[in-house]
């Protein structure tokens, strides 16, 4: 078994966001998700800096530390200077690493996150893009969004967007040499390894609960993952 | 013993030393920055932990420091410190020069300026006060909120500018949960139908009948205990301040709404032991405050010779800590002026 | 819901000014010594029920105290009513009353407790 | 409420903008949801303020969304925003601009550990000069666009056709300034006025003749969470807190919501929408909603822009309530106008889940 700490220890935003947590609850009092989630930063930060390493695992390859929404409002209180939120970045690395990620129904969703907002910074350049965001993913987008999509070619011409076109300007078209900058970046410095790694574990997920996963969106895994909210995150209805 | 002595500082620490050296013969400057002396006693009503009204204390000092061999310079304060072959060189605020054979530092704590935990909102929010706001109050006999109405829910935050990274102060200032736990119970004496909150992060009672004064708070006066530091205070628009805390007993945030905040102020070093800091070799720690020799045996005792310490210049202190480190301070001052003359 | 796929999470906080705190009061006017408890967890450490379970009697008491009487209706029927809790208590409350008046605290007030 | 206690605040926290010669990077959400508010800003500095704004066609994401979404590693992240700062220093520009908070504060946070650990950065600048070849240059200077509009607030002001102020009545509109948690929640020095009483949006607001209202609520976040709202299982939280906000400002009766960060707009404009769905709730005065303003959108507002050119039909929550109390001219016909054919853009190609 390796030792957790040690390797979380190799993270930067660890060191950065680990001192001496003193147990004041302070991160807790202010976190949005520790007001709706059944969670509660305090005490991830207790377990990380007791450094027992069964304890680590079970974080690992727990929903608890997929609540957690990157605010960083707790940094901004905490006496001792640490940061919960950079703390919980360094632990959702570390279970992608592992595969550990694919144990808990929130882990499992990164999936959805790679396959959306992940593949289209390396096909279009751009984290969020027009085409992907419908009203099917998206119902909360309202008609204002269906009108907008029916209509984008006059709506986004009136706004003074170049959509798709050349040169500046909004939603352009980013330049392949660029593009192919973006994706030598990624295969450099471990970008590429990391989606590799949710894809590799995420697969073996799937054939292990009998859900189809091919790629792209459209496939039963994705959906599951997508959807599925067993109650048990929240303060019971 | 025609040796002269500048005390600097006219608090507990400072009358008591020149009480002392007083009594011991030698002649005595006290250096009072305010328009007169008592220090911090002038600003608390009671003391913790019996309660008692601070003018005993301040009349016993009073009494001590009015002696003949005593001159005390009030609205004065030392702009420089020097040491000459004959001894110090003390140069005031308007130049007057002061020789002295030894001098004892003893210019104390400032509050810590409650405003700079922004998060609270003191001086903002209108019902968000300090712990010595809340004395001037009992000193009035007047508990009133902005309004003028009286407060039913009021609530404590422990820690204001203590054990805290973001305003640079590490330490515990060690007498704010004592004096929480003595104003809760204060205010239940004033207002017997109040509802009192403490938020604290650990109950430090470490004191002569502090534990019983604490065990007194839950039992007889109902004052409610929350382990947690509050994150933030705001103002509803009924002009409640409405707290978040993490429960941390229950492991749960909670959320209240309360018609007064007051915030224990910690303790910091002095602007005055500041200046005479920066303007002398004298060293301080990490914490800002004075640096004695040692923190075991030498704890009166500065890196300059026949410079030495008394009181909450070097570290916080109550006032019977401070009165004891004041008289071993003159116990050093005498350890080393008869070793000059020999 | 089944327009968007979510409902909207309720909040979890403790809320202090709306909660039910009866079956606080009513312990509290019929064993004062609750009034003393510190939640340094002694009674929980000894606790025969809390080493097979996950009961926790320091728990419980911050619990009711808050008027969060959800878990701790539940949780007391774990309590055995040993009083192991009441020896080691270094505040001297009767815990094992504390338990006992919560019982029927729960009785008198249910239905209506929160 | 004592103002002098937060106008004390604000005076410790104003921090260096600078005058002129800006690199502007664009916002994935701006770009998407409120592309007039970018349009308006570049209007508003190049047309109005006379300032030069560069932007160069080959730069991209930060990244931002995927490294909080955590699918994007740290060095990646750090590696993509050494890729923009090599294309500014190539263009001859140091004062770089993001269009989005959260590029803001990845900057910042990236910046921050580079000062921290030298030895990251050199790693970073050798990974940029594999993957491309690329040297760059750290920014003299990093404000976020809404820090130049803040700085430029007077500017506007003297410009102005129109005042925050409800030309029926003569009294200010109340306003909820809402700041998006990573302006200065990780570092309260860079952000105007700090990240307890910010004042980046309070004193665009003040200078143009609003009210800016203080509710409990004012610092929690709007709920986006990455994750939190990317994925449809999660959004229960991600509207919470946004429902969460609105009951907390509601006994202020705010005419309108003004913010800082490009997605916050976004969900306080959709939740209501879908609240009001769900629960059949509506905010607002006569339930009418309470209309959210980009900070882009509300100068050109003032400036006589004319909403629709500012995309304001783009909103869920209908802003005409704050046109009319502002008493600035609309044409209801022209609101969603799609007469206007370009047949170079291609069709987008929704995908169906």
């Amino acid at each position: 078994m390796e030792n957790y700490y040690e390797l979380l220890k190799q993270d930067i935003r660890f060191e950065e966001g680990l001192n001496a947590c003193m147990n004041c609850g302070v991160c807790t009092a202010i976190c949005p998700a520790a007001e709706f989630y059944n969670y509660d930063p305090r005490q991830i930060v207790d377990i990380v800096q007791l450094g027992d390493n069964n304890e680590i695992e079970k974080l690992l390859k727990s929903d608890v530390i997929w609540y957690c929404g990157e605010c960083m409002s707790c940094k901004t209180r905490c006496p001792r200077g640490n940061a919960p939120g950079l703390i919980i970045m360094a632990l959702r690395g570390l279970s992608q690493e592992l595969g550990f990620f694919v144990e808990s129904e929130k882990g499992r969703q990164q999936l959805a996150v790679k396959r959306t907002v992940g593949q289209w910074i390396l096909d279009h350049g751009y984290c969020l893009y027009l085409e992907g965001v419908g009203t099917d993913l998206h119902p909360e987008q309202g008609p204002v969004w269906d009108w907008i999509q029916d209509n984008y070619k006059a709506v986004f011409h009136r706004l003074g967007a170049n959509y798709q076109g050349e040169g500046p300007g909004i939603l352009r078209k980013i330049p392949e040499e660029a593009m192919d900058e973006i994706r030598r970046i990624f295969e450099v410095t471990g970008g590429n390894r990391r989606y590799e790694k949710i894809e590799f574990y995420s697969k073996k997920k799937a054939e292990e609960l009998d859900l189809e996963l091919d790629e792209g969106i459209d496939n039963e895994y994705f959906r599951h993952i997508y959807k599925t909210n067993n109650g048990s995150h929240t303060k019971k209805q | 013993m025609n040796k002269h002595i500048v005390v600097i500082g006219g608090g507990t620490a400072g009358m008591e030393t020149a009480g002392q050296l007083a009594n011991e013969g030698f002649a005595v400057s006290l250096v009072e920055k305010e328009k007169e002396t008592g220090g911090h006693l002038n600003d608390w009503y009671k003391l913790f932990p019996d309660r008692r009204n601070s003018s005993e204390v301040r009349n016993y000092l009073e009494k001590k420091v009015s002696s003949k061999n005593i001159r005390i310079l009030t609205e004065t304060y030392i702009e420089k410190l020097r040491s000459n072959k004959d001894g110090f060189l003390l140069i005031t605020q308007d130049g007057t020069e002061l020789k002295a054979d030894a001098v004892v530092v003893a210019t104390g704590f400032d509050l810590f300026k409650s405003s700079r935990k922004e998060e609270y909102g003191y001086g903002i929010y209108d019902n968000v006060i300090t712990s010595k706001d809340l004395e001037t109050m009992f000193r009035k006999g007047k508990l009133t909120l902005s309004d003028g109405s009286t407060p039913n829910t009021i609530g404590f935050v422990h820690c204001v500018g203590s054990r805290d990274e973001k305003v640079g102060n590490f330490y515990c200032s060690k007498l704010c949960c004592v004096t929480a736990v003595k104003q809760a119970i204060e205010i239940r004496e004033h207002l017997p139908d109040s509802k009192v909150f403490c938020f604290y992060m650990d109950m430090r009672m470490g004191g002569a009948y502090y534990e019983e004064i604490y065990r007194e708070a839950q039992e007889v006066w109902g004052v409610n205990f929350i382990r947690g530091k509050v994150s933030e205070a705001s103002e509803s628009i009924n002009n409640k301040l409405v707290v978040k805390v993490e429960d941390t007993l229950a492991g749960r945030p909670l959320k209240m709404e309360l018609d007064m905040l007051v915030l224990m102020a910690g303790m910091e070093m002095s602007e005055g032991g500041g200046r005479i800091a920066m303007t002398s070799e004298l060293k301080t720690g990490e914490n800002r405050f004075f640096a004695p020799e040692d923190h075991h045996y030498a704890n009166n005792i500065s890196n300059i010779k026949g410079v030495f310490y008394a009181g909450t210049c070097t570290a916080p202190m109550n006032i019977t800590e401070t009165i004891s480190h004041a008289r071993a301070a003159v116990s050093e001052v005498i350890n080393y002026l008869r070793k000059q003359k020999d | 819901m089944e327009k968007f796929g979510f409902s909207i999470s309720k909040g979890r906080q403790i809320d202090w000014d709306s909660n039910d705190r009866r079956i606080a009061d009513y312990i509290r006017e019929r064993e004062p010594s609750y009034k003393l408890c510190i939640a340094c967890g002694g009674c929980a450490s000894t606790c025969t029920a809390g080493n097979f379970t996950q009961f926790s009697l320091r728990e419980l008491n911050i619990l009711i105290h808050r008027g969060e009487n959800t878990k701790p209706r539940n949780d007391l029927k774990k309590c055995m009513l040993c009083g192991k809790c009441s020896l080691v208590c270094p505040r001297g409350v009767n815990t094992r009353n504390v338990v006992f008046l919560a019982k029927q605290a729960f009785q008198k007030f249910d239905s209506h407790a929160v | 409420m004592k103002l002098e206690g937060k106008k004390a605040i604000w005076s410790e926290y104003q921090k260096e903008i600078a005058d002129d010669h800006y690199f502007y990077v664009r916002s994935c959400v701006r770009q998407n949801f409120f592309p007039g508010s970018e349009t308006a800003f570049l209007k508003i500095m190049r047309k109005e303020l006379k300032k030069d704004v560069y932007e160069h066609p080959c730069h991209t994401t930060c990244t931002g969304i995927g490294y909080h979404g955590d699918i994007v590693p740290v060095e990646t992240a750090m590696t993509v925003v050494a890729r923009q700062f090599s294309l500014m220093t190539e263009a001859g520009y140091k004062n770089l601009l993001p269009s989005c908070i959260t590029s803001f504060g990845l900057y910042t946070e990236i910046l921050d550990t580079w000062h921290h650990f030298p030895e990251v950065e050199e790693k970073i600048r050798k990974q940029l000069r594999k993957a491309t070849g690329r040297e760059f240059q750290k920014p003299n200077n990093l404000a976020h666009a809404s820090d130049v509009i803040y700085k430029f607030r007077k500017e506007i002001a003297a410009k102005a056709k129109f005042k925050l102020i409800n030309k029926n009545t003569g009294e200010p509109l109340n306003v909820v300034d809402h700041i998006g948690c990573h302006y200065a929640k990780m570092f309260p020095s860079k952000g105007i006025g700090g990240a307890e009483y910010p004042y980046v949006l309070a004193g665009m607001v003040e200078e143009w003749g609003g009210r800016v209202i203080d509710y409990p609520e004012r610092r929690h976040c709007c709920g986006f969470g990455f994750r939190q709202y990317l994925v449809q299982a999660n959004r229960g939280f991600s509207i919470a807190c946004s429902k969460e906000k609105f009951e907390s400002m509601k006994p202020f009766e705010p005419d309108m919501i003004i913010t800082n960060c490009p997605g916050c707009p976004m969900f306080l404009d959709r939740w209501q929408y879908v609240i009001n769905e769900m629960e059949g709730k509506r905010y607002g005065k006569n339930g009418e909603g309470i209309p959210v303003f980009t900070y882009e959108e509300v100068a050109g507002l003032i400036l006589g822009y004319k909403p629709w050119d500012l995309g304001l039909q783009m909103h869920q929550t209908d802003c005409e309530s704050v046109l009319d109390k502002i008493g600035i001219d609309y044409d209801p016909d022209e609101k969603y106008n799609t007469s206007i054919p370009d047949e170079k853009v291609r069709v987008p190609n929704m995908v169906k889940v």
